[in-house]
């Protein structure tokens, strides 16, 4: 009877994992408690009185705490990411005349994602013996980590924004400047060919579609005289960027689908070629993490900035919230990278590097001396 | 100058500062002790790092940007894959250091009287000023005062990236 | 030090504390039935050979040492951009100079790079 | 703030170690390593000097900038010469190198 063993033996492990979860969550509450308690009026007494219990949500929807965990912070994101996957599939399902998932939820497959999570939760975590575990394990945490830096200082409106640094812009590229290290260092102790030439491939993508992109940024940042985000936000009000700078623009938009590793620059997972690239190895939630979470924040974050940086942001007409103007543009802008999966086909590796410095380079610098020239014969916004 | 007692030496110190401080630290030890040299460059990226965190502490926003995409971005990077492109398999069995002891010696000797002129010193105890110049004064600095060194900059950079492609391409012609 | 850094540190911190547990569930409630074949590293069904941290040239290293230099100039270009209100025309003349000079070797990098059988 | 002189121990000791790895190591790769822990010592120092004794002046910042420029110079082609070796002799031991003479 080994199904009935099989069962037995899975009915087991959600026991324990339901105790395990109703033990740790006490320990998080007490623990959020201890850390959130003395900024806000939380009381014993909240729980009747619904006065006070309303007072105490106005006073988390303020705290740091709950930008950082919630708003602009992980679960937005995560969940922006979670609709931008499933978004891609049913798209490219209808791009290419097929049907995309179906089947989970009622409606065209609304509840993939879910689903997508819960398959991935119950697959073996699989350790190949060669490798060296600890790097192995640490990277792809460590690219969710690095990853989810970069959204803190990307701001959804005026008052929803985790830091209000000065050096936002040069922050996102700081963290960009980390994937090729991750990539590197998952494929490294993967101890495998694959994940190695993968892992090569990546880091010279990586690497060099990184120039243009940074160079393509600073019209905005010029023009702008700020690297601070909602500064550079609000000086679109008049104007959006992208009337100014839209050579920058369009290099902006190819170096990120490079940066992002997709169709037509997905040469690091190249199935035919690379079976999965650097991520060969890996299976299950590790896997899930770098491509369902990371990936996905990645896309967020540089679809966000692109936002920010040329179509003005959350600024749009009145009646409605500017939080609604912020995510409608950048959900568009997701789109526009997600649909050159579904048209073109891939680029060869010494083309793909060549034309980064060759084109797109020189492209970015002359934009940005087009903006200087601007700027210095006295043009105001 | 005031005797700095234990107890003054804990008031100092912000906790930021040490875990900070114990990162940097042991990270570069870790780059140049690790069996595996991977892993020393990856170690060595970790020490790049805490010193941008120090430059955040110091209140240069702009320049720890600068050390994180340069240093970890471009330089970590690079090292890295020449690490791995000439890495050998017995180095992590071969004994390394030619005279362990002389340099434990020179480093301590190095770290002692460095560390008694900083100790001994009387410009180490100023209090700093809370203003602070902005960061756009860097660009401005940069093109007014060292406009020249910036030419030579461009020289150099120009002459290292053309005399490394030299250097590492295969002497065919 | 700005208050803003901080802030992005604990933002990571908290994904880092929001993704160890995703590592974690796994190990409780799926199945694990490890064998050997499972545990190899993948090269394609076949019995994997020799090692697998290989060593290769990649034909593309000129690109890698051409990028160090750029992203230096590109974060000069940075410090430049920021300050043009202040600098007016008196700042372009260097940095006009800055890039043509830095074109040299990205002409020379670009002609060698693109000749496979140097490297 | 903490005081001047912490900073100033944290780039003594980094200067310590970065000095002991050009000592005693003999890998070409780990001698890299160390003279880049002497850069980032001397970055250090300008910095916080700076902070302290100049806080409305960005000298240090300026040059600590031209600095980790040089350092980027110097790691390109310093690699490009340990690449070139590694050619020659399947090794980058450089007590072992002594034909570059001529």
């Amino acid at each position: 009877m080994p199904m009935i063993r099989n069962l037995l033996q899975f009915l087991i492990r959600i026991v324990v994992l339901i105790v395990v979860i109703l033990i740790l969550v006490p320990i998080l509450l007490f623990a959020a408690y201890f850390i959130l308690g003395p900024a806000l009026p939380l009381k014993p007494s909240m729980l009747f009185n619904p006065q006070e219990a309303l007072a105490f949500t106005f006073a988390l929807l303020d705290t740091d705490f709950f930008r950082i965990t919630v708003f602009p912070g992980f679960t937005f994101v995560a969940l922006y990411g979670a609709i931008a996957g499933l978004w891609e599939r049913k798209l490219l399902a209808k791009m290419q005349l097929r049907v995309g998932p179906l089947y989970a939820g009622k409606f065209e497959g609304i509840l993939q994602p879910i689903a997508d999570v819960l398959k991935l939760l119950s697959k073996e975590l699989v350790v190949p013996r060669v490798v060296d575990r600890f790097f192995f394990l640490l990277a792809p945490v460590l690219t969710v980590t690095i990853a989810t830096a970069a959204v803190a200082v990307i701001p959804v409106t005026e008052k929803w924004v985790i830091a209000r640094s000065d050096v936002g812009v040069l922050v996102v590229f700081a963290v960009l400047a980390f994937f090729p290290i991750t990539a590197l260092m998952a494929a490294w102790s993967s101890n495998s060919r694959y994940p190695m030439l993968g892992g090569l491939r990546a880091l010279h993508q990586m690497v060099s579609y990184e120039i243009p992109l940074i160079l393509s940024v600073l019209p905005s940042v010029v023009f702008a005289g700020s690297l601070n985000l909602l500064d550079i936000v609000g000086k679109q009000a008049n104007v959006w960027f992208i009337l100014l700078a839209p050579i920058s623009a369009i290099v902006f938009y190819i170096c990120s689908l490079a940066e992002l590793e997709r169709i037509p620059f997905d040469l690091p997972e190249a199935e035919p070629e690379l079976v999965s690239g650097w991520l060969t190895e890996y299976g299950g939630m590790n896997f899930g993490l770098i491509l369902g979470i990371a990936v996905y924040i990645k896309l967020y974050v540089l679809s966000a900035l692109f936002t920010l940086l040329f179509l003005g942001g959350w600024l749009g007409p009145q009646p409605l919230p500017p939080e609604f103007w912020f995510i409608f543009k950048t959900f568009i802008v997701t789109t526009l990278l997600l649909v050159p999966r579904g048209v073109f086909p891939r680029l060869r590796i010494d083309l793909l590097l060549k034309q980064s410095w060759a084109r797109y380079f020189i492209l970015a610098l002359i934009n940005l001396m087009i903006a200087a020239a601007a700027i210095l014969a006295g043009f105001k916004l | 100058m005031p005797a700095l007692s234990y107890e003054r030496v804990l008031d100092l110190i912000d906790p930021v500062f040490a875990v900070l401080a114990a990162i940097t630290v042991i990270s570069a030890i870790l780059a140049l002790e690790a069996k595996e040299v991977v892993y020393g460059a990856i170690a060595l990226s970790l020490c790049f790092v805490g010193i941008a965190g120090f430059f955040a502490l110091l209140d240069a926003v702009f320049l720890a940007m600068f050390q994180l995409t340069v240093y970890v971005g471009a330089i970590a990077v690079l090292i890295l894959f020449t690490v791995m492109l000439v890495r050998r398999e017995q180095w992590i069995k071969m004994k390394e250091n030619v005279n362990p002891v002389l340099g434990i010696l020179v480093g301590i000797v190095i770290a002692l009287g460095l560390g008694y002129f900083v100790y001994a010193s009387t410009i180490t105890h100023v209090i700093p000023s809370v203003e602070q110049a902005p960061f756009t004064l860097i660009g401005v600095q940069i093109l007014s005062d060292y406009w020249l060194a910036l030419i030579a900059l461009a020289l150099v950079l120009a002459s290292a990236v053309i005399g490394a492609v030299v250097l590492a391409k295969l002497e065919k012609d | 030090m700005e208050s803003g850094l901080i802030l992005i540190l604990f933002t990571a911190g908290f994904a880092l504390a929001a993704s160890v547990p995703l590592l974690i569930i796994p190990l409780i409630i799926a199945p694990r039935k490890p064998n050997k074949p499972k545990e190899m590293q993948y090269e394609c069904g076949q019995i994997p050979s020799g090692e697998g941290k290989i060593s290769l040239m990649m034909q593309y290293y000129a690109y890698l040492l051409m990028f160090v230099a750029f992203d230096v100039m590109s974060m000069f270009l940075f410090a430049w951009g920021l300050s043009l209100y202040r600098v007016g025309l008196s700042g372009l003349l260097p940095v006009v100079l800055f890039i043509m000079i830095l074109l040299i070797p990205l002409a020379f990098t670009l002609y060698h790079a693109g000749r496979r059988e140097l490297w | 703030m903490e005081p001047l002189a912490n900073y100033l121990f944290v780039s003594v000791a980094l200067f310590a170690i970065g000095v002991y790895g050009l000592v005693t190591k003999k890998n070409a790769l780990r001698m890299l390593f160390a003279v880049e822990i002497l850069i980032n010592a001397a970055n250090l120092n300008f910095v916080a000097f700076t902070r302290y004794l100049h806080p409305t002046a960005v000298t240090g910042h300026s040059l600590a900038m031209f600095s980790i420029a040089l350092a980027a110079a110097e790691a390109a082609v310093g690699l490009a010469i340990i690449l070139a070796v590694f050619r020659l002799r399947k090794d980058v031991d450089v007590s072992e190198i002594k034909g570059l003479r001529g």
